[in-house]
């Protein structure tokens, strides 16, 4: 079961000795850093520093070359179901059909997380993102713009305790990126964990925030 | 001995140089040997005449071929279980050696075929399950090299090479099976009395041919370090020797 | 360890059957001469590609 | 502001629920695009009858190499159909959430590759019959041709599958493909076509039949891990 934080047991992302290469050259090396209940950790550097690599590592999408995550203080390779299940990841690809509805996308979404969703629950994200009376149309219609927010509603009705999102205010407006960052104070106000990699600057009201730089 | 020491590239780099020579020099010993045995002491066969001797390379080159499938899949095995990367280059190493064998088994059985049985392509069992062998080993070859990341390419091929594997003994069985359904009495290799040089012959012949693909796959398996490790400091003084 | 032919001639002939012999034992000499000399022109790429690197990584 | 209700609630990651997820979306975006059901046995139609048109329409010609050509058509038809598997799920990301899904990868392969199978195999397994008439099939034969494909197009998705999978993402595409799923074919069409065929010559078809259900079982066993394991390398 996902460690909740009202079960006493901390929720807490540890990575220590990172490494990872890209081809014969070497990204990043010797990489330690935490992330604890309410903490948001910002991930900055130049583009192909290994942002996007260095996330993947963590959710266990990509192999690193060394270094161990651990969730909950148990590698994530020993037990990877249970940090699966407590984790929300948004990455380049948007991970949407064109064919179904934004509803459908968001059901669908939903369900592969785990966390089936009511009608009702899925009509009132959307609303709540301002796509409600375009939640019927295929995502295929939809703008960049609006295929992001699907990502948003997304994440507000996602159980998940620890996100790990890259670069998640690409594509959004003023009005995209303030409902971001109102969804990251809900997170870190019940004690989610964030690990976000973005060059804008961001400035939620509630939990902690650091930064992770990468030459 | 330090089971890991020789898995680091760098070391197992220097160690392959140094043996490769003497499995290639016991591989001519071993053929020169067995070519002796087969073409010049062993007696012709009185049915199908001199032509039997290509069994002296057509056997011993089908049995390599399969063989190494086998080794390379061991290796793929050991990649995907331990992600070491010496594992995955020398699968990649034995793959064209492998190939190679499975032609040469091909070319050999159609020339063989021939004078005995009128035609180059006779669609017996074993052949026919040469021919698919060497469709795994092409397949292998193409999907390692698929890839721009070669990792990528490792693990996807050894994959494939597991699931090969698995496969092979399924795929000869079937050939078998239908082999027999349609061409009655299987048109087998094995008319020939064996004489005792014959099969002395073969097992030389065999052997000289192991040692051969193992000084082959040490010489790739070389290069194949090389290219990956280019970046490496060990790789920039060695680069010079 | 007697040796079966009579004479070099009927060795080359072997009776009857020297093509398709020679071409099965040539093909397997072919193919090891055409294998070997592939991994000594790859090597040799390699260790050029190398050298290449150094010097490139010597300028800057 | 947004309820989210859904803070507190347990995740749960099932066999069943990553089963019932990708049978549930494929076939419902299938259903929005037909188009590649259709294409798959329009190719299959396609195949059986350029035959005749190569090898000439004596009905006794015709019968005897009947059963071989429908399977060898139907194995290429069910392969076609395979980039269809990943391809748009590695491309829009959704292969990277499933792989990161609480639902375990044998869960929604399986299912992936059951919706698949409802998409080529099933409509190719279905056509068959009336393809067999062209060819001049008696009743029992097409009766046993149409079990032997119900049972060996689902191992030949099961194995193009993990075939599908290792090749996202790899240069080179059908033709790889190809080279990767074919040979791995050859038992499955050695099985399935004998069966038929020992049907219209009188023999038993039960052997044949007996051990293409033999392979079902194994890659059904087998399979869906290595796919799996297949979408994990790819989406690395």
């Amino acid at each position: 079961m996902t460690g909740k934080h009202r079960s006493g047991e901390p929720d807490v992302l540890q990575v220590r000795d990172l490494a990872c290469r890209r081809g014969p050259a070497l990204l990043f090396s010797k990489l330690d850093f935490e992330v604890a209940g309410g903490e948001l950790l910002c991930v900055r550097g130049p583009n192909g520093c290994g942002k996007t690599t260095l996330l993947r590592c963590v959710t266990g999408l990509t192999r690193p070359d060394e270094g161990i995550v651990s969730w909950h203080g148990e590698s994530s390779r020993v037990d990877p179901e249970r940090m699966r299940a407590a984790m929300a990841y948004a990455g380049h690809l948007p991970g949407l059909k064109d064919d179904l509805s934004a509803e459908e996308n968001l059901e669908f979404s939903l369900r592969l997380r785990g966390a089936p969703t009511t009608a009702e629950q899925r009509r009132d994200a959307l609303a709540a993102v301002g796509l409600d009376k375009r939640r019927r149309l295929p995502a295929r219609r939809l703008s960049a713009g609006q295929r992001r927010r699907i990502g948003l509603a997304r994440l507000a009705l996602d159980p998940a305790d620890l996100w790990v999102l890259d670069e998640p205010l690409t594509a959004l407006d003023d009005a995209g990126q303030a409902l971001f960052v109102e969804l990251l104070d809900r997170h870190l106000a019940r004690a989610g964990l964030a690990l976000v990699a973005t060059h804008h600057r961001l400035a939620p009201t509630s939990g902690v925030v650091r930064e992770l730089r990468l030459a | 001995m330090n089971w890991f020491y020789f898995s680091s590239p760098s070391t197992f780099y220097t160690l392959a140089g140094r043996l490769a020579p003497w499995f290639f020099i016991l591989a001519a010993a071993l053929a020169a040997w067995g070519l002796y045995l087969g073409l010049l002491v062993a007696p012709t066969d009185a049915q199908q005449g001199a032509v039997y001797r290509v069994i002296f390379i057509h056997v011993p080159t089908a049995w390599m071929s399969m063989f190494l499938y086998f080794v390379m899949a061991c290796y793929c095995g050991l990649t995907l279980v331990f992600n070491t990367r010496l594992s995955a280059m020398m699968a990649r190493a034995i793959a064209p050696t492998g190939a190679m064998f499975t032609f040469i088994a091909l070319w050999t059985g159609a020339f063989w075929g021939r004078p005995t049985w009128g035609t180059y392509w006779v669609w017996d069992a074993r052949l026919t399950s040469e021919l698919v062998l060497l469709f795994l080993y092409s397949g292998y070859i193409a999907l390692s090299n698929a890839f721009e990341d070669p990792r990528r390419g490792d693990r996807a091929a050894a994959l494939l090479a597991l699931i090969g594997v698995v496969n092979l003994p399924i795929i000869y069985f079937s050939v078998q099976w239908w082999n027999t359904l349609h061409q009655g009495s299987s048109v087998s290799f094995k008319g020939t009395s064996m004489h005792v040089t014959m099969l002395t012959g073969m097992l030389v012949m065999s052997a000289a041919a192991w040692m051969y693909a193992i000084g082959a796959t040490l010489v790739r398996v070389r290069s194949v370090i090389l290219e990956r490790e280019r970046r490496a400091q060990w790789v920039r003084d060695a680069g010079a020797a | 360890m007697t040796i079966w032919w009579s004479s070099w001639a009927d060795f080359w002939a072997m009776g009857g059957h020297a093509f398709f012999v020679w071409m099965s034992y040539g093909a397997l000499l072919v193919a090891v001469v055409v294998e070997v000399v592939l991994l000594q022109a790859r090597r040799k790429r390699a260790l050029a590609a190398i050298e290449e690197e150094r010097e490139l990584e010597a300028e800057n | 502001m947004i309820a989210n209700a859904q803070a507190g609630t347990p995740v749960a990651g099932s066999f069943a629920g990553g089963f019932s997820w990708a049978m549930a979306r494929d076939l419902r975006l299938a259903w929005r695009h037909p188009d590649e059901a259709v294409l798959t046995v329009a190719f299959f139609a396609l195949v059986a009858s350029l035959f005749p048109l190569g090898i000439g329409a004596e009905p006794q010609l015709l019968t005897r190499i009947g059963p071989g050509v429908i399977w060898v058509g139907a194995l290429l038809a069910a392969f076609l159909a395979l980039p269809g598997l990943f391809a748009a799920d590695y491309a829009d990301g959704s292969l990277e959430q499933m792989t990161l899904s609480p639902h375990p990868a044998l869960g929604w392969a399986a299912g992936k590759i059951a919706a698949h199978w409802i998409v080529s195999g099933l409509p190719l397994t279905l056509l068959s019959p009336l393809i067999g008439l062209q060819y001049g099939l008696a009743p029992d034969t097409l009766a046993v041709q149409a079990l032997s494909l119900a049972i060996g197009t689902p191992v030949l998705s099961l194995l193009g599958g993990a075939c599908a999978a290792l090749a996202l993402g790899a240069r080179g595409g059908g033709m790889l493909l190809a080279l990767l799923a074919l040979p791995l074919f050859v038992p499955v069409l050695i099985f399935g076509a004998g069966a038929s065929e020992a049907q219209a010559t009188g023999l038993s078809a039960t052997p044949h039949l007996s051990l293409l259900g033999a392979a079902l079982i194994a890659a059904l066993v087998g399979l869906p891990a290595a796919i799996g394991m297949a979408v994990r390398i790819a989406v690395d």
